[in-house]
C-alpha cells in the first residue's frame, strides 16, 4: 500500500529524513520595533503553523525558533546555524541583515529576511549572492509606491511643494532619497523641508511645525511604529492637515493595531507594502479568506503588511522545498534550495510572488486612504490603488536611481 | 520660532521631571541612579493602567465643562501614577540601595544598572513585551485652552509647560523654604553629623528615593498621556539626556537642572529645522560647551541641593 | 538655656554619662578595649592622651557613629547602644567632631537652627529665635558672618560654628573633640570662657584634649587614655604635676 | 628669595588679602612665623603663594643667584607642580596625604618626584637604590619608621601630620610653606616636629614659612615674626614683638594691657 | 634560588622579568588561566559554549583592562570608552571598505592609530575633570561621535561597514586568506596574544614610578600637585594608554564581526557594558576585567536563547555580584578560597550561611516594607 500511495503523490516517497524541519527567526519581540516585530513572528508562525496542518513539507514537520534580535544579528544566525537549523528567518533591522549576509554566504545555511529594507543592499553592496534573500519588498516599492498615490490623488500639476518627516536611520533616509527623486521626476516638485525625527522619539513637533510653516502640498513620512502615530498625534494636535494637501507614509498601516479612531482623520494615505487583507480579493481562496479572522482570533490583532513579512518569508522557503523535492526525489541541499529560491514563483494570502534573480522578493503594492474599520476595530484602508511590481520598482539587475532616472 | 521654543519648553518640561529626580537623588544620596530611566518608563505604564482606567470613567470631553472634567480627571490620574512610584522607589532604596551606600560609587552604579535589567523585564511581564498607548491626548487638546489666549498650540504641550514650572516652583519651596527640605539638604552634606544632630538618615534617604521616583513616574504619566506610548527600553534615552542635563546645570542643583532641561529642550527644537543632522548631538555639544567654559557646570553645587 | 521636663525613662540615681567596658571597633580593629568612663551632671570632664589613643573613637561610639563590639553606654541610666543613633542626640548629647563637619552649602545661622528643627521637640527648645540669638552673643565673633555660608569659614570660625550647633541641642551633655585645636591664642581663651559658660549653665561637658596645658584650667576632673585603655583619672591640678603621666598625655616617652 | 608683591585676593565682598607684600629668605634657612588671629587670611596667602589660588591683583616672585647675579622671576600664574620645582614646597592645614597607601609609598612618591622619576616605567621595586635609602632617611628623620607598613587613613592624627610634614621634606624645598603643621599634634610631638624642622631647615638652607598659633613655639623658634590680621599685614619683626607691642597682644592674644 | 625563583617576605615568588613576580597562587592561577584561554576553541567545540560569544567577550575585556588603568588607579570613571572602541572598529571597517585593505593587521594598526589619535584629543578636554563630572564628560564627547557617524554617509549612517575588503571574504590574517572557520580560529589565538601581551605591558605599567604617580593622583589630586606631579599631564597620558587598548580591542572586534555599525560599537550603552565588565571582574585586579568582559557578554548574547527573561537573569546575577562578591568576581576569589576552606572544615559554617542569607533578604523586605509603610501612611 505503501507503494501505491506513493504513486498518488510524488513527493511521498521521495527520500526525505522523518525528523523534523528546525527553523530560527529573529525578530523585534519587544519595546518600540516590536509593532513591527510581532506582526512578522506571529506572521512565520502562523505560516508554520498552517504548514503543519496540511502535512508538513514533503511530509517533514517545520518547528520554529523565535529570538530577540535587537543588536545581536550576527550572534543569533551563528547561533541558529551552530543548533544546526535548516533555515533561518529574519531580520528586520536593515544593517543588520547587511551584516550577516556575508556570513550567511560563509556559513551557507539559507536565510530569507522578512524585511531589512534598504535598497541599496542587493543592488549594490550584495549584487551576487547565494544563500541569502529576502522576502520583503525594497524600499523603491513603498516610496515609488507614495509618489504614484500622490499624483493619483492630487495630480501632477498640483503638486508643487513637498517636504518629509522619516526616521533618522538608514531606512528612513534611503526612502526619503528615491520619494524625492521619484515626485521631482514626475511632477517637478520642489522639497521645502526635510526632516529626520530620531526612531523611537518621543516628540516630532519641531518637524510639524515646520511643515505648518511650509505648508508643502505633500508630506512624505516612512515613519513606522510608535514613530507613526507620533507623526498622527502631534500632526493632529498642531493642525497639521489643515496645512498640507497630503499625507503619504509607505507604512502607517504598519500601526494599524496601535491608531485610535480620531487620528486616522484627514488626507492621510498610507502604503501597506504588498499586502492589505481586502486586497487581492480574497473570497475565493480560503487561505486568504480566512487568515483576518484567524489572526484575530489566534492573536487579536489585524494582520498587517509586516504579518505579511514574516507569513512570506517563511512560505518562499517552504514552497520552494516542496518545489526542490518533486524535481529531485530527495531533500535538497542548502545550495539546490538556494538556487530553486531564485526566480521561485509563489502565493500567499498577498497574492503572487517572485523572488527575483537579485534575491529580494518582488510583489504588487497596495496604497489606500486609511479610515477606520468598526468591524476590526482598527485602522484599515479604502480605496485601495495596486500598483504592479514593475511599475514601482527596477527589473532586477538595474540600479533603483538610474532606472528612476531614465523616466 | 514662537512655536519652535513652546515646543522646546514641552520638550524641557518632561526633561525636567525625569532630571529633577535624577538630580534630587544624586545630591542627596550621592547615587547616580541608572534605572531611574527604567521608573520613568514604569510610570509611563502605570499610566497606562491607571489613566487608562480612570479615563474610562468619564466621557470623552464634547463642551467646555465636560473637558474640565476631563482634564481634571487625567491630571488626578497621572498623580495617582506618580503615587504607585512613591512606594516603589521607597522599596527599592531600602532593600537594594540602603546596604550600598558605604561602598565604592562604581558598586552603585552596578547595582543601579542590575536594577535597570531587572525593572526591565518585570515592566515587560506585567504588560507585554510591545508599546501600549494611552490614548486621551486627542481628548484633552480638545480643550481649548490655547484659543482663549490667542494662539493656536496644542493645549497639552502648554498644560505640561505650566506642570513643569509647578513641579519646580514646588521643588525649590520644599528644598529651600521648608524645614524638612532643608533637613533633607543637611542629610545630603553630612551623613554622620546628621545623625549626630537627630535626622533619621534611612528615612531621609528613602524618602529622597521616593520623591526622586514619584517624579519619573510623573514624567513618565505625562509622556503616556501625551502623543507618545510607553514602551520597553524607553527610559534609555532619557536617561542619558537627564545626565545632560544636571551636568549642564549643575551637579545637585535643581535651578540648575530647570535651566539645563529648558536649554536642552529649546535649544534642539530650535537647531533642528536649521541643521537637521543635530537633533541627536545638540544636548551633548551643549553639554561639553557648558563644561569647557563653566567646569563645574551653571549653577555647580557638588553635591548639595540648592 | 534649661534642660528639658523630667523623663520617666530617667534614673536619677545614675550618674549622667557611664560608659563602662567599653570596645569599640574601627574598620575591624578594635580601637578601644574594656574602656570604662563617668560624667556626672553638672560636671566637666576631660579624656587627654597621645594622638591615636582612642578618644574620637570613644566620642564616636557614644554618638552611635563607630560600631560597638562590646560594652555599655548608658545616658541618665538608659542604653544608648540598643538606640538608633539619631536617638541620641535627642536624648541631650550635643557633639562636636574633630573635624568640623558643618553642613556646607548652608549658612552658619542655618547650621544652628537645623539641631533645633530636628530635636529642638524632644529637648523641650520653647523658642527657637532666642535660642540662636543666644549662641550668637556667646561666639559674637559669628555675627558678622552669620550668613555666610559655612565653607567660607576659617578654620577657628568653623570651629565655633560646630560648637554652636551642638549647642543648639539644648543638650545636658556637650561633648567636645579637640575644640582648641586651630585656634588663635586669642580665641583659645574665649572658647576656654565660653566653656565655663556653658558649665556654668548646668550642662555637663566631655572634652577630649591632646594638648594637655590646657586641660587643668577647663574641667573638674580628667581621665588619662592611652592605647584604648584608661590608665589614670582623677584631679587634673594633680595628675599633671605627675612625671609619669606628663609623659603619657604629652604624647612623649616610649 | 621668595617675594609677595602687592598680593590681593577678595572672596565676594571680603578682602581675605589685603595688598600684602613680603619677602622670605632673605638670609638663608630663614624660619618666619605668620601668626594671626583666625580668619586673617593666613591660609589664604599661603594658597596665592604656592598657586592653590590666584591673585586678584600682584605677583609672586622667586629671585634666585645666577652666576654671581640675582635673577627675578615672576611666577604668578605659575601651576603649583612646576612651582614644586621651583623649590615651592607646602603642607596643608587639613591633612592631605594619599590615604590608601601606606606611609613608605606616600613618601617614595615624593621623592620620586623629586628625582624627576615618575615617568619612569621600570618597576618600583627593581633599580631605584637612592630613592629607597632616601626614603629610609626620611622616616627616620620623622621617627615613622615603625608606622612605614601601615596604611595612611589608619595612623593617628598626629602621625599624619607628620607624614604630611615628611613628604614636604622629601621634595627638597627652597621654600617651605607650612600650614600649622602642629595643630593637633600632643605637646611634646609638636616640639620634635618644629625641631625637625628647624633641623633641615639649618642644615639646607631652606626658608620655612610657618602658620602657626602656639605662641610658645613661636617665640622659641622664629628668626622673624609675620602678623596678619584682617588680611593685611598687621606687624612684622622679631618675635619680641610678642611682649612688648600691647596693640598686637591685644589682637592676637586678647590680652588688655 | 634559581633565576626564576625568588624568596619575599618568606614566601616563593616566581620571577618573570624585572619587578614582574608572582606568588605561588598567582602563578597557578595565571597558568590555569592561560591554559583556558588556549583550549577554549576545543571546549567549544564538544560543550554547547559558544566560541564567539567568549572571543567577543575576551575583546571586551581588553577595552575593560584599558578602562581600569584609569578606574583601579586615577580614580576616574570613563563612561565613554565606547569612543575608543568604536573608532577602533571603524578605523579597521574603513580602512577595508574605503581603501580596500586587505590585511588585518594593518587594520588593526589603523584602529590603534585611530583611537590613540582620538584619545588624545578628548583626552585633552577631559583629563582636567573629575568625578561625575568626568564620566559625563566622557559619556558626552562619546555621544557626540556616535551622533556624527549615525549622520555621516562616509560611515554609511547606521547601517554602518563591512570588514571585507572584497565585499565577502574576511581579511587576510599573516598573509593568509582563510577560511571562514580557520579566520575565527587563527583570529582567536591573534586575540589571546594580543591579550596577554597587553596584560604584561598593564602590569609593568602600573608597577612602575608611572602607576604609582597615577595612584597618587586617584587618591588625593591637590596632595599630587604639590608634589610636583603635573596632573593633568599624566591624567591625560593614562586617558590615551587606556583609549588604545579600547582601539585595539575594537579593532579586533570588527575583525571579529566583520561588520561595523554605530549601535553595538558607538553608543554610550556600550561604554556602560564595558565599565561594568571591568567592576564585575573586580577592578581592584588586573585580570578581572577580562573575566567580567566574558561573563558579561556571554550573558547579554546567549541567555535570550534560554529564557524570556534574559534581562532579568543579568540584573539578578549583577545584583548578587555587587551584593555577595564585593570586590566583584575576581577580587572576591582570595575570600571565597578561605571561606570555602573554612566551611570544607565546619560544614556547619553553611547552615549558618543559609541563615544569613534567608534572614539579611527577610531584613531587607521587612525594612523596605516598613520604610514604605511610613512613607505612604505616615505611621511610625
Ligand atoms: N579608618 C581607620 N582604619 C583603621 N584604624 C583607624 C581608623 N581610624 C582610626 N583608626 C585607629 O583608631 C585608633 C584610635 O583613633 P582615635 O582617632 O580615636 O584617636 P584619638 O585619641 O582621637 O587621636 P587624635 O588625638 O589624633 O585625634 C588609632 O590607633 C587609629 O590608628
Ligand atoms: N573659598 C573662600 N570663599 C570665601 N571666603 C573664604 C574662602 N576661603 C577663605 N575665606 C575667608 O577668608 C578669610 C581668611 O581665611 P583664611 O583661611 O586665610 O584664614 P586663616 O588666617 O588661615 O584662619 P585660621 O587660623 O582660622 O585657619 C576668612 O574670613 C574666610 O572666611
Ligand atoms: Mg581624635
Ligand atoms: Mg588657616
Amino acid at each position: 500500500t505503501e507503494l501505491l500511495e506513493g504513486e498518488q503523490e510524488s513527493a511521498a516517497d521521495a527520500d526525505v529524513p522523518d525528523e523534523p524541519i528546525e527553523s530560527g527567526l529573529q525578530t523585534f519581540t519587544e519595546g518600540a520595533p516590536s509593532v513591527l516585530g510581532i506582526q512578522a513572528e506571529y506572521g512565520a508562525e502562523t505560516a508554520v503553523r498552517r504548514i503543519n496542518e496540511n502535512g508538513g513539507i514533503a511530509g517533514r514537520e517545520m518547528n520554529l525558533d523565535v529570538v530577540e534580535e535587537g543588536g545581536a544579528y550576527l550572534t543569533n544566525y551563528q547561533q541558529f546555524v551552530d543548533e544546526g537549523k535548516d533555515v533561518t528567518f529574519g531580520p528586520i533591522s536593515s544593517s543588520g541583515h547587511a551584516e550577516m549576509v556575508p556570513e550567511i554566504e560563509a556559513q551557507e545555511v539559507i536565510n530569507v529576511s522578512t524585511d531589512g529594507t534598504v535598497t541599496t543592499l542587493y543592488e549594490e553592496d550584495f549584487p551576487d549572492v547565494t544563500y541569502s534573500f529576502r522576502f520583503q519588498n525594497h524600499d523603491v516599492m513603498e516610496a515609488l509606491a507614495a509618489v504614484n498615490q500622490a499624483v493619483e490623488v492630487l495630480g501632477a500639476d498640483s503638486i508643487d511643494t513637498y517636504a518629509g518627516i522619516n526616521p533618522n536611520y538608514a531606512f528612513g533616509q534611503d526612502e526619503m532619497n528615491l520619494f524625492s527623486q521619484g515626485i521631482e521626476k514626475l511632477t517637478g516638485a520642489e522639497q521645502v523641508y526635510s526632516g529626520f525625527p530620531d526612531l523611537g522619539t518621543s516628540d516630532m513637533s519641531t518637524h510639524i511645525t515646520e511643515i505648518n510653516g511650509e505648508a508643502p502640498d505633500v508630506v512624505f513620512s516612512s515613519c513606522w511604529g510608535g514613530d507613526a502615530t507620533l507623526l498622527l498625534e502631534q500632526g493632529h494636535a498642531n493642525d497639521m492637515f489643515d496645512n498640507t494637501e497630503l499625507l503619504v507614509g509607505t507604512v502607517l498601516y504598519g500601526s494599524a493595531n496601535d491608531m485610535e479612531e480620531d487620528l486616522v482623520d484627514g488626507p492621510i494615505y498610507s502604503g501597506s507594502r504588498n499586502f492589505y487583507w481586502g486586497e487581492p480579493s480574497t473570497d475565493r481562496w480560503s487561505p486568504a479568506a480566512d487568515l483576518v479572522d484567524e489572526v484575530q482570533s489566534e492573536y487579536g490583532v489585524v494582520p498587517t503588511a509586516h504579518f505579511m513579512s514574516g507569513y512570506g518569508a517563511v512560505t518562499a522557503w517552504a514552497t520552494a522545498a516542496e518545489k526542490a523535492v518533486s524535481l529531485l526525489g530527495r531533500w535538497p541541499e542548502q545550495e539546490e534550495l538556494a538556487m530553486v529560491l531564485e526566480n521561485h514563483g509563489f502565493f500567499t494570502p498577498a497574492g503572487y510572488h517572485t523572488m527575483g534573480s537579485d534575491h529580494q522578493g518582488y510583489s504588487n503594492a497596495h496604497f489606500g486612504e486609511l479610515t477606520w474599520s468598526d468591524e476590526h476595530d482598527a485602522a484599515a484602508l479604502q480605496d485601495v490603488n495596486v500598483f504592479a511590481a514593475k511599475n514601482v520598482s527596477p527589473p532586477p539587475g538595474e540600479i533603483s536611481s538610474d532606472w528612476i532616472g531614465s523616466w | 520660532m514662537l512655536e519652535h521654543v513652546l515646543n522646546g519648553l514641552y520638550y524641557g518640561s518632561i526633561l525636567f521631571m525625569i532630571a529633577s529626580g535624577m538630580t534630587i537623588i544624586f545630591g542627596v544620596l550621592g547615587i547616580l541612579n541608572l534605572a531611574h530611566g527604567e521608573l520613568y518608563a514604569l510610570g509611563a505604564f502605570s499610566a497606562f493602567s491607571i489613566i487608562g482606567f480612570v479615563a474610562g470613567q468619564v466621557a470623552a470631553p464634547t463642551g467646555p465643562v465636560t473637558a474640565i472634567v476631563f482634564g481634571v480627571v487625567v491630571l488626578a490620574g497621572s498623580l495617582a501614577t506618580a503615587a504607585v512610584l512613591l512606594p516603589v522607589g521607597g522599596a527599592l532604596e531600602a532593600a537594594f540601595i540602603r546596604p550600598i551606600y558605604d561602598r565604592d560609587e562604581v558598586y552603585q552604579l552596578l547595582l543601579t544598572y542590575g536594577l535597570l535589567l531587572v525593572l526591565t523585564d518585570v515592566m515587560k511581564f506585567v504588560w507585554g513585551p510591545s508599546p501600549v498607548d494611552l490614548g486621551v491626548f486627542g481628548g484633552i487638546n480638545e480643550i481649548p485652552t490655547t484659543e482663549l489666549v490667542g494662539i493656536d498650540y496644542p493645549s497639552y504641550n502648554v498644560f505640561v509647560i505650566l506642570i513643569g514650572i509647578a513641579v519646580f516652583a514646588w521643588l525649590v519651596w520644599f528644598f529651600d523654604r521648608t524645614k524638612t527640605g532643608r533637613i533633607v539638604r543637611a542629610t545630603a552634606i553630612n551623613r554622620e553629623m546628621s545623625t549626630a544632630i537627630g535626622i533619621s538618615t534611612d528615612r531621609m534617604f528613602t524618602l529622597v528615593f521616593a520623591i526622586g521616583a514619584f517624579f519619573a513616574g510623573f514624567g513618565g504619566a505625562m509622556v503616556s498621556i501625551g502623543p507618545g506610548s510607553a514602551s520597553l527600553g524607553m527610559g534609555l534615552d532619557w536617561l542619558v539626556l537627564s545626565f545632560v542635563v544636571i551636568v549642564i546645570g549643575g551637579l545637585g542643583s535643581l535651578n540648575g537642572a530647570f535651566v539645563g532641561s529648558m536649554l536642552v529642550g529649546v535649544s534642539s527644537r530650535v537647531v533642528t529645522p536649521y541643521y537637521p543632522q543635530l537633533e541627536l548631538a545638540v544636548p551633548f555639544l551643549l553639554m561639553v560647551l557648558v563644561l569647557l567654559l563653566k567646569p563645574e557646570g551653571l549653577y555647580g553645587a557638588w553635591g548639595e541641593i540648592q | 538655656m534649661s534642660a528639658p521636663g523630667s523623663d520617666d525613662r530617667r534614673d536619677p540615681s545614675s550618674p549622667l554619662l557611664e560608659v563602662s567596658n567599653l570596645s569599640a571597633t574601627v574598620e575591624g580593629f578594635e580601637v578601644t578595649h574594656g574602656l570604662d568612663l563617668e560624667v556626672n551632671e553638672g560636671e566637666a570632664v576631660a579624656l587627654v592622651g597621645r594622638n591615636g589613643a582612642g578618644k574620637t573613637s570613644t566620642f564616636r561610639s557614644i554618638m552611635g557613629l563607630t560600631p560597638v563590639a562590646n560594652g555599655s553606654i548608658r545616658l541618665h541610666g538608659e542604653e544608648l547602644l540598643d538606640m538608633r543613633p539619631e536617638l541620641i542626640p535627642k536624648r541631650g548629647i550635643g557633639y562636636q567632631p574633630e573635624s568640623r563637619d558643618l553642613f556646607t552649602g548652608m549658612t552658619v545661622e542655618e547650621n544652628f537652627r537645623l539641631p533645633i528643627w530636628t530635636a529642638g521637640e524632644a529637648r523641650g527648645v520653647e523658642d527657637e529665635d532666642a535660642l540662636v540669638e543666644e549662641i550668637f552673643e556667646l561666639f559674637d565673633e559669628l555675627e558678622d558672618r552669620r550668613d555666610a555660608e559655612v565653607q567660607n569659614l576659617s578654620g577657628g570660625q568653623g570651629k565655633m560654628t560646630a560648637i554652636g550647633r551642638a549647642l543648639a541641642l539644648q543638650p545636658d551633655l556637650l561633648i567636645l573633640d579637640e575644640p582648641l585645636e586651630g585656634l588663635a591664642p586669642v580665641v583659645v581663651e574665649n572658647v576656654k570662657s565660653y566653656i565655663h559658660e556653658i558649665i556654668d549653665r548646668d550642662i555637663s561637658v566631655l572634652i577630649a584634649e591632646s594638648n594637655a596645658s590646657h586641660v587643668p584650667e577647663i574641667v573638674d576632673r580628667m581621665y588619662v587614655i592611652e592605647r584604648g585603655e584608661i590608665v589614670d583619672s582623677g584631679d587634673p591640678e594633680a595628675l599633671s604635676s605627675d612625671e609619669e603621666i606628663q609623659m603619657l598625655m604629652q604624647g612623649g616617652g616610649e | 628669595m621668595l617675594e609677595a608683591r602687592d598680593l590681593r585676593k577678595e572672596f565676594g565682598e571680603l578682602r581675605a588679602t589685603d595688598d600684602v607684600s613680603l619677602t622670605f629668605g632673605e638670609t638663608d634657612g630663614e624660619m618666619v612665623f605668620i601668626v594671626g588671629p583666625n580668619g586673617a587670611g593666613k591660609t589664604t596667602l599661603i594658597n596665592l603663594l604656592t598657586g592653590l589660588l590666584e591673585p586678584d591683583q600682584g605677583s609672586v616672585v622667586v629671585h634666585r643667584e645666577e652666576n654671581g647675579g640675582t635673577v627675578e622671576e615672576d611666577i604668578t600664574g605659575m601651576a603649583p607642580e612646576d612651582r614644586v620645582g621651583e623649590g615651592l614646597v607646602r603642607s596643608f592645614q587639613i591633612v592631605h596625604v594619599f590615604e590608601e597607601m601606606t606611609v613608605r609609598e606616600n613618601v617614595r612618591i615624593a621623592v620620586l618626584s623629586k628625582h624627576d622619576k615618575t615617568l619612569s616605567m621600570r618597576s618600583v621595586d627593581d633599580g631605584h637604590e637612592d630613592v629607597e635609602r632616601e626614603i629610609d632617611e626620611l622616616l627616620a628623620q620623622f621617627r615613622l619608621e615603625d608606622v612605614q607598613h601601615e596604611v595612611a587613613e589608619t595612623l593617628p592624627h598626629g602621625d599624619r601630620k607628620l607624614l604630611d610634614v615628611a613628604m614636604s621634606f622629601g621634595l627638597d624645598p627652597t621654600y617651605l610653606l607650612l600650614d600649622e603643621p602642629t595643630a593637633g599634634v600632643a605637646t611634646r610631638e609638636k616640639e620634635y616636629v618644629i625641631e625637625t624642622i628647624v633641623e633641615a631647615s639649618e642644615a639646607d638652607g631652606v626658608t620655612t614659612v610657618t602658620i602657626e598659633h602656639d605662641m610658645d613655639l613661636v617665640k622659641e623658634y622664629a628668626d622673624r615674626l609675620v602678623v596678619l590680621h584682617e588680611g593685611r599685614v598687621f606687624r612684622e619683626g622679631d618675635p619680641s614683638l610678642l611682649e612688648t607691642d600691647s596693640e598686637l597682644r591685644r589682637v592676637l592674644l586678647g590680652v588688655d594691657e | 634560588m634559581s633565576r626564576f625563583l625568588v624568596d619575599r617576605d618568606g614566601e616563593t615568588h616566581l620571577r618573570l622579568a624585572e619587578g614582574m613576580e608572582l606568588t605561588k597562587n598567582q602563578a597557578v592561577l595565571a597558568a590555569v588561566g592561560l591554559v583556558a584561554l588556549l583550549i577554549v576553541p576545543d571546549i567549544t567545540r564538544f560543550t554547547p559554549l559558544s566560541f564567539t560569544a567568549i572571543h567577543r567577550g575576551i575583546l571586551f575585556g581588553l577595552a575593560a583592562v584599558g578602562l581600569n588603568l584609569l578606574l583601579r588607579h586615577t580614580e576616574l570613571v570613563s563612561f565613554g570608552h565606547a569612543a575608543f572602541f568604536g573608532v577602533g572598529a571603524y578605523a579597521a571597517a574603513v580602512l577595508a571598505s574605503q581603501f580596500d585593505v586587505s590585511s588585518g593587521l594593518l587594520m588593526l594598526l589603523g584602529s590603534v592609530l585611530a583611537a590613540t589619535a582620538i584619545s588624545v584629543l578628548i583626552g585633552y578636554f577631559v583629563a582636567g575633570y573629575l568625578d561625575i563630572y568626568f564620566a559625563l564628560l566622557t559619556l558626552a564627547f562619546n555621544q557626540v561621535l556616535y551622533a556624527f557617524v549615525l549622520q555621516s554617509g562616509y560611515f554609511n549612517y547606521s547601517d554602518g561597514l563591512n570588514v571585507r575588503p572584497d565585499g565577502l571574504n574576511p581579511p587576510a590574517l599573516f598573509g593568509l586568506q582563510l577560511s571562514s572557520t580557520g579566520y575565527e580560529l587563527v583570529l582567536y589565538y591573534l586575540t589571546v596574544v594580543v591579550l596577554v601581551v597587553s596584560l604584561l605591558v598593564m602590569w609593568k605599567l602600573v608597577n612602575s614610578p608611572f602607576g604609582r604617580a597615577l595612584d597618587a593622583i586617584g587618591q588625593n589630586r591637590t596632595r599630587a600637585r604639590f608634589v610636583g606631579i603635573p596632573v593633568e599631564k599624566y591624567v591625560w597620558v593614562a586617558f590615551v594608554i587606556s583609549g588604545i587598548y579600547g582601539g585595539l580591542a575594537g579593532g579586533l572586534f570588527a575583525l571579529l564581526q566583520l561588520h561595523v555599525s554605530p549601535e553595538p560599537t558607538l553608543y554610550a550603552f556600550v561604554s556602560g557594558e564595558i565599565l561594568f565588565m571591568a567592576i564585575l571582574g573586580g577592578f581592584g585586579t588586573l585580570v578581572g576585567p577580562v573575566i567580567g568582559g566574558v561573563v558579561l557578554v556571554y550573558l547579554l548574547v546567549q541567555a535570550p536563547f534560554y529564557i524570556e527573561y534574559y534581562n532579568a537573569l543579568t540584573g539578578l546575577m549583577l545584583l548578587a555580584v555587587v551584593l555577595f562578591l564585593p570586590e566583584g568576581i575576581l577580587g572576591s576569589i582570595p575570600k571565597i578560597g578561605t571561606g570555602l576552606s573554612r566551611r570544607r572544615r565546619d560544614p556547619g559554617l553553611l547552615r549558618e550561611d543559609v541563615a544569613t542569607i534567608g534572614s539579611s533578604l527577610r531584613r531587607g523586605v521587612s525594612r523596605a516594607a516598613t520604610t514604605v509603610r511610613i512613607i505612604v501612611f505616615g505611621v511610625n
